[in-house]
């Protein structure tokens, strides 16, 4: 196991102890629990709709990177690749409600969807007002919307829910948006090569030299198939056409791309990806803004990517450049 | 039945669930993370090391805290899920210091129902509940325990058994839908291994 | 070869074609030319000392990724870890001098070096002035300093020339201050996994299972030593004490922390560190301020880490913090 | 002699480079990058490509040219290091268009003081210079080209294979001090290959 960690057991503690230490001004533990992650100034919180996510560890910045301003107000988070509790969730919400409700914004993972159902009826009894709110963009998943894994589409959704809760929407604006959205959010991702759950300390699938599995999940989750590595070309118009089955982009659509390193991945590669996009939009007349090109979502050492479309009417595309700021995460960059 | 008794079921369950931690995740792992073995390992040492120094005498009480405590250390979909069981026990239970079979009965359907209100599956769907609720159902076949045990041993085994005709269409495994024919639901198996540690033969 | 690509030979123009198409309100090719990238405004450049640098492909984000405001004025890039020619250095040159001079600050490689060698005499003879300032942070390389190789600690030391070159310091005084920056810069690294050149197509060097190699180079060249994979603490306790051992850090110094992962390594594990780090900083009574933990200096999917010390008086420290913008860094979300 | 006739020298030393490309990569590995016989490849290749349809008769102009082309495809150490040998010939033979030998004596000798000027190496340091100096010295003592080709022949190869007794102190080798004992410098080595290629025996 080639890894740079301490034990095991100690992994996903200390590195949230890392995180806490490195930007202290910026994000904090909740209760001096480190599975809990809420803005720094959380105590003398914004009068504005709360946004919180939860999920396993082992994806960052994907889940804790995104705590900050213009984002998450709170995240939870449990071992790699498995979900935090119910009962740190319902704590999380307790301390991210301002009094305007809290959207819960996560990924469609049974664990996770379980311990939410549980925690959000937990915190009804205090009178909390919550909404939920699954991402599902992962399009090799399942041919049902609703039963599809979130993956890195989650990046966009945390933006856009985050920017309406900074604009003032109320939970239910907040979640309506969020949802339409999402509505046109698509991603397709492939692995190259697998990664190491640290207390099981050895792959728990192989990809064969020369191959690539298309569609795989981001825990490792079976794809579409296994099929030869093939050309960054192919690649990005295989994803591209699967998509736009679904999005049905047309002349004078505006897109947000992100390309996603899922861990192992160099940037370079993601960048010889985006162009082949931008050609491909190019011949639909499709404009690309504001892409995200970069580890967004990972899967720790994983190699492999995952293109992510982001539709944007009029409303999504402000929502989308109103300034952001986590230490993980920031748009003033990008335009 | 006081709650200190209940002392020695957990601690069967525990060392059988243990025992069979190696078969659990080979099962995850055909259509699951694999990770079904370790989670329900943790789950269950955790509500004993809680329970040995747990003073509650409500049984409603005691659940409540063995599902906060088996949800904390097991939170995954299955250790969630079993969470929610006990706590429709401990909602059934509420008040009752001195417990009768009957009120175990009663708590185990109560359960039931709360893992398939919280979860929307129902026999067929490969999943525990097709080795839950038939052993449910059988544990409340009888006014005595030993034989209300025996019932509900086999019946949670043949549940278990027959998983392996259905088509998985909830959690991980659904992404893998026909595929999954000829194959045991690690969750299935879980209830299996608790009525069969209950039952003690 | 686990790679996402079209041709090996096309991979250098492809990545930069995929940056400019990226990001094209901020930076633009030279001449149409992918081997020189310089900032979108550099038509109307400002009254300022420019700042560029040169070097081999495949350490994104060095160097493209720190051409920006507040960063460099231009950067020449070569193959996969191969200098670019002394040509495309005087092109470059002469593109972001506005007549203050410019400085060219690069890593200690023969390649580089002998071409900005070439390529200063050749601006020369246009009466441009150029001073040159080679970074040689890496403590692992040679036991005298001038010797040594430039790694991840370049990022610290384009950092702090741009935001000189910035605040209106003459070549000279950009120069030095960079100078004196460098020589409160240490980096050592270690590499767990090997990487493979495109063109090559096939791992240059191995690294066991079990085993990382200490003070390893960016491109593979060979460490110290090569060692059982240690734990996260003792990993940051040697390159910690190993740095000391120049840096002398005393109570109440001020440091700032690179913790740069080489490609593969996840970010969590960075953290990991980073959390170590500031332990040992503490028992010294010394402070961390404005780390910067992540991919700064990669070596495409090279398994590993560099750890760097950026000594800081109040100068290093004002530019440092001073503001500074490309879509690959910016330090406005880290304090 | 004319620039036009330059021709077949290079394609000699372009063929018998492209042979040892392999070898070359070798030399290169051990305490390098491994990338000597590539980029050596692409910048005598490039050198031929551009030559064949160059029309310049100065030789002065032809090897700023040929110096250019070589930099631009092999920028590497050595790629830049011969750069650097044919802008001091080019500077040598400035205004000449037919070349007799002694000018490209003088030519050799100041593409060689060139190199030592920018790279501050000397004989024993282990580099191209311990194969290229003895071999320029042996080509200026004669006035037979065939027998100045010949010593100079001789003298790179007795060069190149010195280097095995030297410790690297220039470039990426000098990291491996005393371990690159033994081992033969590749830069040397493709200083060895140009002299025997000119030869032609
Ligand atoms: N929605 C559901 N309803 C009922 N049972 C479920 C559901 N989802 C999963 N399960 C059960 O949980 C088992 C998997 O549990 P677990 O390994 O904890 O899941 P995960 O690791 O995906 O969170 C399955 O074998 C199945 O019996
Ligand atoms: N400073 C130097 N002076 C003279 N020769 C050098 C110097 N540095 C490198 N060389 C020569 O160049 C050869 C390596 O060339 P090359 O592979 O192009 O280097 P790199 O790949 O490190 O840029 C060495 O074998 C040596 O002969
Ligand atoms: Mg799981
Ligand atoms: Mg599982
Ligand atoms: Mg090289
Ligand atoms: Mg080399």
């Amino acid at each position: 196991m080639k890894k740079i960690l301490n034990s095991p057991q100690d992994f996903v503690r200390e590195t949230v102890e890392g995180i806490c230490l490195a930007y202290q001004g910026q994000v904090k533990m909740l209760n001096d629990d480190f599975r809990m992650l809420v803005r720094a100034d959380n105590s003398r919180k914004k009068d504005k709709v709360g946004i919180v996510t939860a999920g396993g560890s082992g994806h960052l910045p994907v889940f804790l990177g995104y705590v900050g301003e213009g984002l998450l107000d709170g995240c939870a988070i449990g071992d790699v690749f498995a979900s935090p509790s119910a009962s740190k969730m319902a704590d999380l919400i307790r301390a991210c409600d301002s009094g305007k409700g809290v959207l819960c914004l996560y990924g469609n993972y049974g664990g996770d969807k379980m311990n939410f159902a549980m925690a959000t009826e937990e915190v009804e009894f205090d009178d909390i007002k919550t909404s939920s709110v699954l991402v599902t963009d992962d399009i090799a998943s399942s041919e049902d919307f609703a039963k599809r894994r979130g993956v890195a589409g989650m990046v966009y959704a945390f933006k856009i829910a985050g920017a309406a809760a900074e604009l003032g929407y109320s939970l239910e604006e907040v979640a309506t948006i969020t949802k339409k959205a999402l509505e046109n959010i698509r991603t397709m991702g492939v692995a190259l090569s697998p990664c190491i759950v640290p207390t099981v300390g050895e792959p728990t699938f192989t990809v064969d030299e020369g191959k690539m599995e298309i569609g795989m999940g981001i825990h490792g989750e079976a794809g579409i198939e296994i099929a030869d590595i093939m050309k960054a070309d192919d690649l990005a118009q295989l994803i591209f056409t699967k998509i736009d089955r679904e999005l049905h982009l047309k002349s004078e659509d505006k897109i947000s791309v992100l390309v996603n390193g899922l861990g192992a991945t160099p940037l370079e590669e993601l960048f010889v990806l985006y162009r082949k996009l931008v050609e491909l939009c190019k011949s639909k007349n499709v404009s690309c803004v504001l892409p995200h090109i970069g580890e967004y979502a990972t899967s720790m050492e994983m190699a492999g990517c995952s293109i992510t479309i982001f539709k944007l009417d009029d409303e999504c595309l402000k929502l989308l450049e109103y300034p952001a700021l986590s230490p993980f995460y920031t748009n003033n960059n990008l335009f | 039945m006081k709650t200190k008794e209940c002392i020695q079921y957990f601690e069967r369950i525990k060392t059988e669930i243990h025992k069979n931690s190696a078969k659990l995740v080979e099962l995850d792992q055909a259509f699951g993370d694999g990770d079904l073995g370790i989670s329900m390992d943790q789950g269950f040492s955790s509500v004993v090391e809680f329970i040995k120094s747990c003073e509650e005498e409500d049984f409603g009480k005691y659940f409540m805290q063995v599902s906060k405590t088996f949800n904390e250390s097991a939170p995954s979909s299955l250790g969630t899920i079993i969470s929610f069981g006990f706590m429709g026990m401990a909602k059934s239970m509420k008040g009752i210091t001195d417990a009768k079979l009957s009120d175990f009965q009663e708590a185990f359907k109560k359960g039931l129902e709360n893992i398939k209100e919280k979860t929307g599956a129902k026999v067929g769907d490969k999943t525990i509940i097709d080795s839950l609720e038939p052993a449910v159902n059988a544990f409340c076949g009888s006014g005595n325990q030993k034989e209300a045990l025996h019932f509900a041993n086999e019946a949670a085994k043949n549940g278990m058994e027959e998983t392996s005709k259905l088509i998985a269409v909830h959690g991980r495994a659904a992404y893998h839908k026909e595929k999954t024919l000829g194959h045991i639901d690690g969750g299935a198996y879980v209830s299996y291994i608790i009525f069969k540690a209950l039952l003690n033969d």
